[in-house]
């Protein structure tokens, strides 16, 4: 973890540029995405999420850090892991839980699935879970802001694993060329499905030592700690918004749990998971909570009304039907049908 | 009303739409500054500038990408993707993106963009830049797919494929580009899922597809002349919405169904139109559904090797005479 | 003779290709030390080692182009694309590459190589890691295209495409990975081209593939037993090349022809099926052909929706009774 | 025109590690590349080049260069511009020409064209004319000779706009990572089709500004200096045969002629031209010749001998009858025909 950025701790609430409130924030974003995640695994082993998941645990300090540096009409651009961003730009708990359990009052009424959140009206433009796919999208959509003069940034998170194909090649020299308002976010998590990145990636930080490649300064940084990634996002923003062009930040991390619900993670080394637990993003923040000065009764009120919030959702998901069948061939065309032929 | 080429057309195309809406936006290789490598696109950026129509790295990925991310958020992108062989290197966006999005989003997010190619064979191109792609396009739900055959299709089917909500695919035809037709002035828009029947008749259907529907009308007119067969000749220029109801209509009248197809034949559009009329109309039917195609093979650099691989007006009256006199009707 | 899942018999095929031949290598993402995301290549790694059997990078256009070049040049790869929907990524080496490169070269250079995908849908993984893409496959002239429906086809499919000197594409299917079979023991070997008929019968032809195979299967039981119609269920195992002689004489005999796909309906292999049906076998026909298909529209993720869309037994008894009751014969 | 092994002139004869023997064969194939591809134009003009063709006027010092420093056995892998490396590896022109001007003569009979001149024989690997596609099968080819542990070497050659499709991203890592003997070649001749590709590229040399984000050793040199390419390929070579893995080489060169046949290339500004044909690389080395004391006679003979050939191997070509009918359906697949079905 080296680069620009890195050094975050401050020496006490003196020259506080982050403050209380954004920091309760980023507190209370962390949390519920933990607990949401955690819940959607217990839901996925009672057998009530059926498919596939793809779980943030362990790098909820990224989504909650990006979202909080974004302003409304931001547009993000996630992947099949794309829960905590989603639930970061303040999309409501049972819509996501709903989705993951294919009910009628998920995001999509079941119709996409967990790998596939939207939410336009929060400004979730879509999870895509084809690699590398969404890098050129959110690249058209910055397009379209510089075009109508727009100051909508638009932010595209991604996997160490992504750095490797064709796509993310193609969007960054684009990104770069055309100065789009663009911010690409790589979440290292140091694996891609099940092999490690270092074993299939040229250098040692797929990301940023490909920087340069673009005419890119080379950022990586702690995506542990979430004012870290708030400040470095908050830097590229008002590059972006000023016309300054794309930023390419790979944020270090590690996911708790395996790839995806079905993977136990056997391939990871001995120790490896215990050495990362030590600097979870929830604990961490939680102790700057308190070296800032902030009460345990507040910490403690955020972390129960998380839970309320949790049980609150899988309720009414638990609650919630199937969507009605004729779902089945609606929104295939934009006349709202999917008549091939007359 | 003005003798236009099908390469003019495609310009003026664009220009219609681009004058009549701002977030109508034109990107692609060598398309800007040079005006495109079939020279189709001239004109374009000295008139609407380079904001609007925009020069892109070969990043064919990128391209379309772009246009569709532009394309859910407001604009209205034309991208071209210079041969149509090489929708293959981003065949993603064909397949699993522009299509999917509004489906998998459940209504929230819609794709209206259009995608230009150089479609089809004829040029001594080879086998990687002569492709007839229709059917790469046609079996993936959630696309609309055109084929324009003339001058004043090209421009009626390209405005309505920008207005429409949908991503849709305009192939244009490489050998067609030089081909002149009347055009009449002022503001064409034309209906996408409309055949076009171009030759009543009333013994064979033969239906085809750009370059293939000057053929088709050609033998028609030596079946008419030579052999007393009396076809009627439909352009299907619509694969996707498809105008099964003409077609349909047409067997009905005929009772007998040929196709004429570019493409190679397995899976091929005339086989998806084969397999509709062999259950709709199965007992309109008088004798056996032809489809005449090129051969199931990668296409031949050599002129003369070309020519016989892409159905042509003397096979098609070859074969659908020697058909029709052997019918059991 | 012991029972193996489907998902074993793929790593047992490989397996005993690579005893066999010290030239079969093997790459793909999370397919070595992991042994697949499916664990249908578990235990290749710990055989053969890293040398034959490689973890690469998500990089599906280095996989294929990789597999190509060592293929041209000696090797026998099998590369794997994890989903079946990836090849959208990589359809450069499909369409353009692979199938082309003999021809182009005037014979000088062939690519003998297997692509395995994991094909299909049934396991709520949405619209883009559900899809069938046979026909993807099948319209490229220049491919062979196989998609074996039971453990001991997968290995003597398997076998006989790797040792085939063409570029083979083998879609095994997601859901039937966990479905069991019995296999005899030692060497098995196939043959590519060969349709299969599964059970013999007099009134209609029933053509299905991988997954649609046992569901055909089971509705042809119920035909039998609740509406006395005796179905002749083909398994069709191999795109390309096509047993057409089998299909033909099985509609020869039938008079009836049923497609059961589980692509969505545009351009499916039983579109052309059906129009080289309507073609040859036209007189023999007594009824219209008549296509079970998904609707043409991307998959949703619900599960309830989801088995709404792919042909399953109870549709495939509604409408082949329907439409044999309806038939004017 | 920074980096690497740019110095190239030597003081004089002494010290000379190329010798007058290879400087006279690198003469000979640029002189034949250049009269053969001017042939070619004419030809094209005369309508006997029906299709299309690309042209290596202005870049012949890196066929020739790099080919000469080529071993048997070495296997190059080209693009639609490949006539210049296809003769340079010793094909006769008159299967050059005749497959340029489809005849029975031609490489491949007229079934390929000019896109795709293959010769194995002569380690001409095949021309690939969708950017980017060879640069992962000159990869596949390499693994190949690490995996049977031969000792050849696969070379790979595009231009510079070929740096910006994701091919060429994959296709750099992937041999980085398994370390194959692979050297891929880089013409940078300024221009895409007809866009400039400083228009397009976010770095200034799209090769080798790129090289780092693979591990690899950033390499420019002079494209139109023989001798220089000739010792650049060749210390690739090395490397590669002794397992040191991949290397990207950024030839800086210029085409005299537009993109393609029907190009009359006036998007460049003026000047441009007259300023690249002053560093003429024929014109260069016939002077170099004359700086290490070669006869006015010999290179004289070179250019006779030359143009001697150009004007059997056209007469050849000329009387070549296009290939029969039936070759359409041959060699689709490996039993030589092209049947689907039974
Ligand atoms: C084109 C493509 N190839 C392969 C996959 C299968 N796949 C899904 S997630 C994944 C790993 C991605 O790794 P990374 O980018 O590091 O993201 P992470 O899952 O670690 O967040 C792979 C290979 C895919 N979805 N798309
Ligand atoms: C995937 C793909 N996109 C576009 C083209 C069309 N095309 C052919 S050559 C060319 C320019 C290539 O430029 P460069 O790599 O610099 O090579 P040069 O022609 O200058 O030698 C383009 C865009 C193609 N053949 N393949
Ligand atoms: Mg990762
Ligand atoms: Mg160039």
């Amino acid at each position: 973890m080296s680069g620009k950025h890195t050094g975050s701790r401050k020496a006490g609430l003196s020259n506080d540029d982050i403050g209380p409130e954004t920091r309760l924030e980023l507190y209370r974003l962390q949390v519920e995405i933990r607990d949401c995640e955690k819940r959607a695994n217990d839901l996925f082993f009672q057998n009530l999420i059926k498919g596939t998941s793809h779980l943030s645990l362990g790098q909820e300090a990224i989504a909650a850090g990006v979202a909080m540096a974004m302003q409304p009409g931001d547009k993000s651009f996630c992947t099949y892991r794309g829960h905590a961003h989603t639930l970061a730009r303040g999309v409501p708990m049972e819509q996501v839980l709903g989705e993951l359990m294919l009910r009628d009052v998920g995001l999509m009424r079941g119709k996409g699935g967990s790998m596939h959140l939207t939410s336009v009206e929060h400004g979730v433009m879509g999870s895509y879970a084809i690699i590398g796919a969404h890098l050129p999208i959110a690249c058209g959509s910055a397009w379209r802001a510089q075009y109508l003069g727009q100051k909508d940034v638009s932010v595209c998170f991604f996997g160490d694993g992504t750095t490797n194909i064709g796509a993310f090649h193609e969007a960054l020299n684009f990104a770069a060329i055309w100065k789009l308002p663009v911010v690409f976010i790589c979440e290292n998590n140091l694996y891609m499905e099940y092999t490690p990145i270092g074993d299939v990636t040229a250098v040692e930080h797929p990301a940023a030592d490909r920087a340069s490649a673009y005419g890119l300064e080379r950022i990586v940084v702690d995506g542990n700690d979430a004012d870290v990634v708030y400040r470095t996002a908050q830097a590229a923003f008002v590059k972006a918004r000023d016309g300054g062009g794309p930023s390419l930040i790979e944020c270090m991390t590690y996911r708790h749990s395996g790839h995806s619900r079905a993977d136990p993670a056997k391939y990871r080394p001995e120790g490896e998971l215990e050495k990362w637990l030590e600097r979870d993003p929830v604990k961490i923040y939680r102790e700057r909570l308190r070296e800032f000065g902030i009460s345990e009764a507040e910490i403690t009120a955020i972390d129960a009304e998380s839970k309320r919030k949790v049980e609150a959702a899988t309720e009414l998901c638990k609650a919630s039907p199937p969507a009605p069948a004729e779902l089945l061939t609606t929104d295939v065309y934009a006349d709202g049908g999917w008549s091939w032929r007359n | 009303m003005a003798e236009l080429t099908y390469r003019d057309a495609v310009a003026r195309a664009i220009a219609q739409e681009m004058e009549r809406d701002e977030n109508v936006v034109f990107l692609g290789e060598d398309v800007a500054k040079a005006g495109g490598v079939f020279k189709s696109t001239v004109g374009l950026y000295e008139k609407f500038g380079p904001r609007r129509v925009r020069d892109t790295p070969i990043s064919e990925q990128a391209i379309l990408g772009a246009a569709m991310g532009a394309a859910m958020t407001g604009l209205r992108p034309i991208a071209e993707i210079m041969f149509a062989d090489f929708v293959a290197v981003c065949f993603d966006y064909i397949a699993n993106e522009f299509p999917k999005l509004r489906y998998m989003t459940n209504g929230q997010l819609g794709c209206p963009l259009v995608v230009r190619t150089g479609n089809g064979g004829g040029a001594r191109f080879g086998a990687q830049h002569s492709q007839s792609i229709e059917n790469w396009t046609m079996m993936i739900p959630g696309l609309k797919v055109v084929a324009p055959s003339s001058p004043v299709d090209v421009i009626g089917l390209m405005a309505a494929a920008v207005r429409d909500d949908n991503p849709v695919i305009f192939h244009e035809h490489k050998s067609l580009y030089a081909v002149k037709g009347e055009v009449p002035d002022g503001e064409i828009i034309d209906t996408l899922g409309t055949a076009k029947i171009l030759r009543p008749g009333k013994d064979a259907t033969i239906l085809a597809l750009a370059l293939m529907v000057p053929r088709a009308l050609a033998a028609a007119e030596t079946l008419a002349a030579e052999h007393g067969i009396d076809c009627e000749v439909i352009d299907v220029r619509s694969l996707v919405p498809l105008d099964t109801a003409t077609i349909l209509a047409s067997v009905a009248k005929t009772g007998r169904l040929f196709t004429v197809e570019e493409n190679p034949r397995l899976c091929g559009w005339g086989a998806e139109i084969a397999s509709i009329v062999a259950d709709e109309a199965f007992w309109d039917l008088d004798g056996p559904i032809v489809r005449i195609t090129t051969p199931h093979i990668p296409l031949p650099a050599a002129d003369h090797l070309e020519d016989l691989a892409l159905p042509n007006a003397p096979r098609i009256v070859e074969k659908i005479s020697r058909v029709m006199n052997g019918s059991k009707r």
